[in-house]
C-alpha cells in the first residue's frame, strides 16, 4: 500500500477520534441544558469523571477485553488479553487493519466510544444519583460490561459470526445496539431502580414538567453530538475509503435531519406546539437509528429511517412518562429504543435486508438486552444496598451541587455576594 | 410618607414608567417576582403540557409623600391594566421615615 | 388588611404553596433573596473553603384580610419548619389600602 | 419593631454588612433592584450610546426591635455613602408582629 | 490520479463539510447572544429548523437545480435535473471531479451550504418574525432561489460564462454574492417588511439600544464560525490541493483578523470605548469579504480586504439604523454590504484584478440583485397577506417563546420554581 | 514524495492548524467560566483581541523572528528576517519540510501558536487589569518575546543545539516552555506586579474564595482546550506521519486523563470535597506536561506524567494563595509550573531520558525563565508606570464591563429592562 493512502486513512481516523471525544461536550451540554440549575456541577463533574476513567479503564483492561483475538475456529464469548497496551509488531504498518489505521489510532478511536455508554445512564439518572455509587458503576460497567458485549461483535465473538439462513452474521455498523442500547440498558435499569425525581409525578401519578434550565446549552450540545456523528459513523468504516466513509456521512446527515423533521411534526400534532426539545431528541433519534446500518443505506433509506425513529422518539417519551419512569434527558428513548429500531432497521432496509437477518438482528438485540440487563442489575442493585444509589431527600431538593460539591455551578450569576 | 407597591405585567412597565414620568414621579425601585393568582398561563416542555397559575411579573416600591399619594395609584390603575385577569395589584402602607443616604437629610428631602 | 411577609427556605415553597391554597389563600407574590441569619453554609471552590452565612431563601409576600391573618400564620410556621436553624422568619405589618388593577377596585376586592 | 428598608450600591455591600456586623445587627435579607432615581449610566451597545436611570441596586431589609433602630440608621447612611448621586435611599415602617417559623416564637425572638 | 491522493482530497472536503455543518451552532450562538432572553428559544427552534429542512430540500431537488448540467453551449439561467439523489456511475471514482472528491461528499457539501442563507435571514428577522412564515419562506427560498442563483455560477450557468474584455466570467470563490448577499437581499427585504421592533426607535426616530442577553455566547458563536470558514472556503478549493488551500486559509484568517481590528479601531474613535460586538461583527465583516477571493489574494491583499471590511461594518451598522431599519444582529452590513464589498474586490485586488472584471463583478452583483430582491419580496409579501409574517404585539412584547413554544429558555434559571 | 502523501500531511497539518485556532475559545471560555460576572465583556474582548493581533503581529514580523534560518555554524539568539510574508520558491513543493506541509500551513500553525503566549497572561490578570495596558503588553510579548524564545529551539538558535554529554539538544517537543511557560513567566511577573483583587485576602492575609459565574462555560472549555490539544500536539509532529502523530494523540489523552483524575483525588482527599474546577485544572495540567515530550513516551510514561502533573496542579493552586499571589484561572499552576515538569519529565521518562539530558532540559528552563522574566517585567513595570496596569477600585468594584465597555455581558438577562 502507498504511504499515501494509508497515511490519509490515518488522518481520516485520528480526525474521526477527535470528533468522538468532542460528543463528551454536547452530551455534557444536553445534560446540563436539560436539568436543573442546582444539579449542574454535579453532571459537569460526572460526565468529565467518564471521559478521563473511561479513557484510562481502557487502556488499563478494555481495550485488551474487547478486541482479545477470539481464535477463528471458536465463537467467542469471552476472553482476555491482559493488562496495559502495547502496540504489535506491525502496528505501524499499512499491514496492520489493511492499512485503515495504525493499532494506537486504533485504541484512542475505541477508547473514545467506551465512555459513552456511561455517559448515556448519567443523563438518565440525573439529578438524584448519589455521585460515589454511580462512579462505581461507571467502573463496572465501562471497564467490564461494555467491553465484553464488544467483543462478541467487533471484536470477532459469537454475534459475528452468528449465521442464519442468508444472513451471515450480526450486523451492527457503529454501534446501534454495541455501544447506545448497551448504555441504554443499564439507563431503563437505573431509573427503575433509582425512582423518579421528587415531583417528577403528582399524587395521581400524572407526570410533571421539569423544565431544564439552559435550553441553549441543550441545543448546542445537539448539535455538537451530531458533529461528533461524523466521526462516529464515518469513523467505523475504518479507513478513508471515499465512497464508503461520504456515503456514511450522507445517511448520517440525513437520517438526523429526517429524525428532528418528523419528531417535531408529530409533536406539533400530538401537543399542539412546536417543541425544541423534542426537535432536538428527534434529530438524536436519528442519528442512533442509522447508526447499525450507515453504511448499508441508500439516501432514500436513511430518510426512512430517520422518520420512523422521530415518531419513536415523540411516542417513546411519552411511554417513559406512562410507565412512572423518569428520564430527564430522554435516553431510554433516544439511546436503547431507537437503537433497537436502527439495529432492526438493518434487517428491513439497504444492502442487507431480508428475514433471516431480521432474525439474526432480533437475536443480537436480544443477546445484548439478556447480558446488559442482568449485568446492569446486578452491579446498580449491589450499589443500592451497600454505598446507596440515591440520595437523600434532602439533598435532592436542595440540589446535589452544593451537598456533594460544596459549589454552585453559576455562584456569582445568582447570589451576586462579590 | 406612603410606599405604594405594584405588582404589575412585565409588558406594561416602560408604559408605566414613562406615565409615572409625566407626574413627576422620578423615583421607584423594581424587580421580577413570581405572582400567584387568577390568571394562569399554558406551557409545554417534552410532551407534558402544564398550567400554571406561577407567573412572571414586575414588583415596583415607590415611596412618595401623601400628596402624590393619588395620582400615582391613578396613574397606575390606568396604565399598568390591560382589563384581562392577571393585571395585578397595589398595596399602600404607612413610612415611619425616610432618609437620603448620600447626605443623611431625612423627611420628604429623602424620598427624591 | 395585613402584608404578611415570609422569608422561608427554598426547598420548602411547594409544601407552603399547597398549604396556603388548602387554607384559600391563592393570592401571592414571592422572590428569591440571599438571607443573612443564624444558619451557616460550607463552600469549597479550588481548595479553599468557606463557610457563608449568607443563604439563598424564597421571599413570600401576602397580603390577606385580618380574619385571614391567623391561619395564614399558623400554616406558615407549621408547613415551613424543618426544626433546624434557618428556618426563617415572618413579619407582619398594616396596609392602608389595596387595589386592583384590572378593574380600579379597591378594599377587600383588591386583595384576592 | 421596625422595618428598615435600605436601597444601596451593590458596591458597598460588603462593607455595610461589615458594619452591621459590628453593632451587632447579625440578621438581614437581601436581594438585587433596579432603581430609578437621579444618577445615569452611560452605556454603549452597537455603536449606540445611551444613557439609563435604571441602576442596579441592592435591596436590603432589616427588621429591628425599636431600640436598635438609630443605630441602624446611622450605621446606614454613614458606611453606603459615597457622597456621590445614587447612594440610595433608607424608608423604615413598622412591623405589627414578628415570627420565628423554627419555633412559632413571636415578638422579639422573633427578629433575631 | 493514485488512490493516496484521491483519498487526501476526500477526507480534507469530508472535514471541511464537517467544519461548514458546525457554522450553524456559530449562527445560533450569535443570534441568541445578541437577542433578548424572551425570544431564545424561538430562535433556536428556526435554526435547527433551518439545518434539517435545509438538508432535506438539498436531498429532494436543490443539488439537482443547483447543479443540473447546463449544456456547455447554452449560458444556463435555469435547468432542474429532476427529484432526488443519486450517484452517477463514476461518482465515486477520481474520475469525478479530478478527484477533488466523491459525488456524495459533493453532495453534503454543497447541501450544508444551502441553509446558510436562510440563517442569514433568520438572525435579522429575530425577535418579530412568525414562525410558521419564517418556515415557508424558508422552503421557498432555500428550496429555489438560493439553488437558481447558485447554477448560475458554480452549475456552470451563464455567470460563470460572462465573459467582458480580459474578464473571463463572474468569479466569486467561495460565495460572496452566491451565499452571502443572497441571504443578505432576503434579509433587507424582510426588515424592511416587517418593520422593526417595538422600543428599536424613540418617537423622534432615534434608534435605541436593545442589548442582547448572552454576549460569551455570541463571542462563542463568531469563534466557531471563524472555524467553520476554514472549511467554508478551504473546502472550496474543491480539493485538497496544498498550495491551493492552505493559501486560502492564510487569506482566510488574516482578513478576519484584520476585519477584527479596524472595526474595532473605528469604533473606539466613533463612539469613544470598546464594543465587542462591533469587534465581534468585523471579524465577520473579514471573513465574508475574503470569501469571493480568498485564493486570488496575497496575504496583503487579504489584510488590505479584512481591513476595509472592519470599517464598512461599522459604517454599516450604523447606516442600516439610519434607515430606520432594525436588524438585531448586524446580518445585512455583515453579509450583503461585505459580501458585495468582497465580490468587487475581486475586481481591485489579486490575481484577477481589472476594470474589465471589476464589471463583470457588478454585473453579477446586479444579477443575483435583481432576483433576490424580486423573488424574495414576492416570497415575503405574499407570506405576509395571507399567513402573516409578524406576530401580535402582545407576543413580541412577552416574548415568542411563551406564545410560540409554550417554553422558556432558562426556566428553572429565572423562576426557580422547582 | 507522491503527491498523495503530501496532501495527506499537508491536511492534518491543516486541521492541526483549525484545532489550535479552537482552543481560543477553549480558554475564552474557561477564563469567563472562573471569574466574575461583571467582568465578562472584558474578558472576551482581550482574548479576541490576542487573536486577532497576535496573528497579525506573526504576519508582520513574527514569523520571520521566529525562524529567521539561523546560520548552521552559529548557535543563534536573535536574527530578524524581515516584515511581511512571502512564500519561499519551494514552499509549496514536497521539498520544503520534508513535503509535511506547505510554507503557508507553517506560517497559519505556527501564528496560532503565537498567540497563546498572551491568552495564559490574560487569564492570570482578569478582573483588574486595564484594558489598555493589558492591549501594549500583549502587542510587546506577543510580537517580540515569544519569537525570540521561540527561535532559540523551533528556529534552530542555540537551545536546539545544547549539547552536553550523552544529550544532543534541549528538546521540547510542542511547547511546554516555549509555549506554555513563555506565557507562565509573564503570568507569575504580572500577578505580582499588579497585587491580587479587592477582597481575595482577608486582613489576616487567609485566601478567601471568589466563585466563578459560569462552570458550565468553565468545563466546556476545558473540553475544548484538550480537544484543541490534538492539534497542538498532533501538528506538532509537523507531518501526518501514522505512527509518529497516532503516538502522540494517545500520550496526549492518557495524560490528561490521568491529570484529571489524580487532580480530583488529590483535591478529594486534601478537602473532602469534589472539586470540579481542581478536576478541570488537572486535565490541564496533564496536557501541558505531557507537551514537551509527547512523542518520546509509553502510554505508561504518559499515564505517570499526568498523574504527577494532576497533583502539582492541586498543591500549585494552593502555593499561589500562600504566596498571596491572586490567579483567577489557575494560570500560574497549570502552564507555568506543569511546563516546567513536563520539561523536566523528558530527561526523567521516555526516550531520551537521562541525567545529561536532564540538565540540558533545566538549563533551556532557565533560558526562558530568564528571558520571559526580565522582559517581561521591563515591558509590565514599563506599563505600570506610564499607562498604568490596574483598574481604579470604583471600576474593580463595579466592574469593567460597565466602566471600559459600557455594556452588560448578560444585560437582558439581569435586568429584564427591555
Ligand atoms: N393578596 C396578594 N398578595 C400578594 N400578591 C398578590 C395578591 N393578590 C394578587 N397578587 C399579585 O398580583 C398578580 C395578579 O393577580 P391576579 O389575581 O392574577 O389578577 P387580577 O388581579 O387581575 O385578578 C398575582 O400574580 C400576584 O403577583
Ligand atoms: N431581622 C431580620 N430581618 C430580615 N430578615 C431576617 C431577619 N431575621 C431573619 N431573617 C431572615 O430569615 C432567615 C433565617 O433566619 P436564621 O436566623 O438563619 O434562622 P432561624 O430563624 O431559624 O434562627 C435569614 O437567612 C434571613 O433571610
Ligand atoms: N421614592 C423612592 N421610592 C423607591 N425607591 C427610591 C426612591 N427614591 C430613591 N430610590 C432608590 O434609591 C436609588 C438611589 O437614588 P438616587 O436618586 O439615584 O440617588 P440619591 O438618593 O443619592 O439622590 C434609586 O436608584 C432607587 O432605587
Amino acid at each position: 500500500m502507498e504511504a499515501g493512502l494509508f497515511t490519509a486513512n490515518n488522518v481520516w481516523m485520528m480526525m474521526c477520534t477527535a470528533l468522538v471525544f468532542f460528543m463528551h461536550l454536547g452530551f455534557s451540554f444536553l445534560e446540563i441544558g436539560l436539568t436543573r440549575q442546582k444539579n449542574t456541577v454535579n453532571i459537569l463533574f460526572k460526565n468529565v469523571f467518564i471521559i478521563c476513567v473511561g479513557l484510562l479503564l481502557y487502556y488499563i483492561g478494555g481495550f485488551n477485553l474487547m478486541y482479545p483475538g477470539f481464535e477463528d475456529i471458536d465463537a467467542g464469548f469471552f476472553k482476555f488479553a491482559g493488562f496495559g497496551i502495547a502496540a504489535p509488531e506491525n502496528g505501524m504498518t499499512p499491514e496492520y487493519a489493511d492499512g485503515g489505521y495504525t493499532w494506537w489510532t486504533d485504541f484512542l478511536f475505541q477508547g473514545m466510544f467506551a465512555a459513552t455508554a456511561a455517559t448515556i445512564v448519567s443523563g438518565a439518572v440525573a439529578e438524584r444519583v448519589k455521585l460515589g455509587g454511580f462512579m462505581i458503576f461507571t467502573l463496572a460497567y465501562v471497564g467490564l460490561v461494555y467491553p465484553i458485549v464488544g467483543s462478541w461483535q467487533w471484536g470477532g465473538g459469537f454475534l459475528s459470526s452468528l449465521a442464519y439462513g442468508e444472513a451471515e452474521g450480526f450486523y451492527d455498523f457503529a454501534g446501534s445496539t454495541l455501544v447506545h442500547s448497551v448504555g441504554g440498558w443499564a439507563a431503563l435499569i437505573a431509573i427503575y431502580l433509582l425512582g423518579a425525581r421528587k415531583g417528577k409525578f403528582d399524587e395521581n401519578g400524572k407526570p410533571r414538567a421539569i423544565p431544564g434550565h439552559n435550553l441553549p446549552l441543550a441545543a448546542a450540545g445537539v448539535l455538537i453530538l451530531w458533529l461528533g456523528w461524523f466521526g462516529f459513523n464515518g469513523g467505523s468504516v475504518l479507513s478513508a475509503d471515499p465512497a464508503g466513509t461520504s456515503l456514511v456521512l450522507v445517511t448520517t446527515c440525513l437520517a438526523a435531519a429526517a429524525g428532528g423533521v418528523s419528531a417535531f411534526i408529530t409533536s406539533t400534532i400530538m401537543y399542539k406546539n412546536y417543541d425544541l426539545t423534542m426537535f432536538l431528541n428527534g434529530i438524536l433519534g436519528g442519528l442512533v437509528g442509522i447508526t447499525a446500518g450507515a453504511d448499508l443505506m441508500s439516501p432514500n433509506e436513511a430518510v426512512i429511517i430517520g422518520l420512523f425513529a422521530g415518531v419513536i422518539i415523540v411516542l417513546g417519551v411519552a411511554l417513559i412518562d406512562k410507565l412512572k419512569l423518569d428520564d430527564p434527558v430522554g435516553a431510554v428513548a433516544v439511546h436503547l429504543i431507537c437503537g433497537i429500531w436502527g439495529t432492526l432497521a438493518v434487517g428491513i432496509f439497504g444492502a442487507k435486508a431480508g428475514i433471516d437477518q431480521l432474525l439474526v438482528q432480533l437475536a443480537g438485540i436480544g443477546a445484548a438486552a439478556t447480558f446488559c440487563s442482568i449485568t446492569g442489575f446486578a452491579i446498580l442493585f449491589t450499589i443500592k444496598k451497600t454505598v446507596g444509589l440515591r440520595v437523600s431527600e434532602e439533598e435532592e431538593v436542595e440540589g446535589l451541587d452544593i451537598h456533594e460539591h460544596g459549589m454552585d455551578a453559576y455562584a456569582d450569576f445568582r447570589m451576586n455576594q462579590h | 410618607m406612603k410606599k405604594v407597591e405594584a405588582i404589575i405585567r412585565k409588558s406594561k412597565f416602560d408604559e408605566v414608567k414613562k406615565a409615572l414620568h409625566a407626574i413627576e414621579v422620578n423615583f421607584l425601585s423594581y424587580w421580577d417576582v413570581t405572582g400567584v393568582g387568577n390568571e394562569k398561563q399554558g406551557h409545554v416542555y417534552r410532551g407534558i403540557s402544564y398550567s400554571t397559575t406561577d407567573i412572571q411579573r414586575r414588583y415596583l416600591v415607590i415611596v412618595v409623600s401623601d400628596d402624590f399619594l393619588e395620582r400615582t395609584i391613578e396613574t397606575l390603575t390606568k396604565t399598568a391594566s390591560t382589563g384581562n385577569v392577571g393585571d395585578g395589584k397595589i398595596f399602600v402602607s404607612e413610612i415611619t421615615e425616610a432618609y437620603r443616604i448620600r447626605t443623611g437629610e431625612s423627611g420628604h428631602a429623602g424620598i427624591n
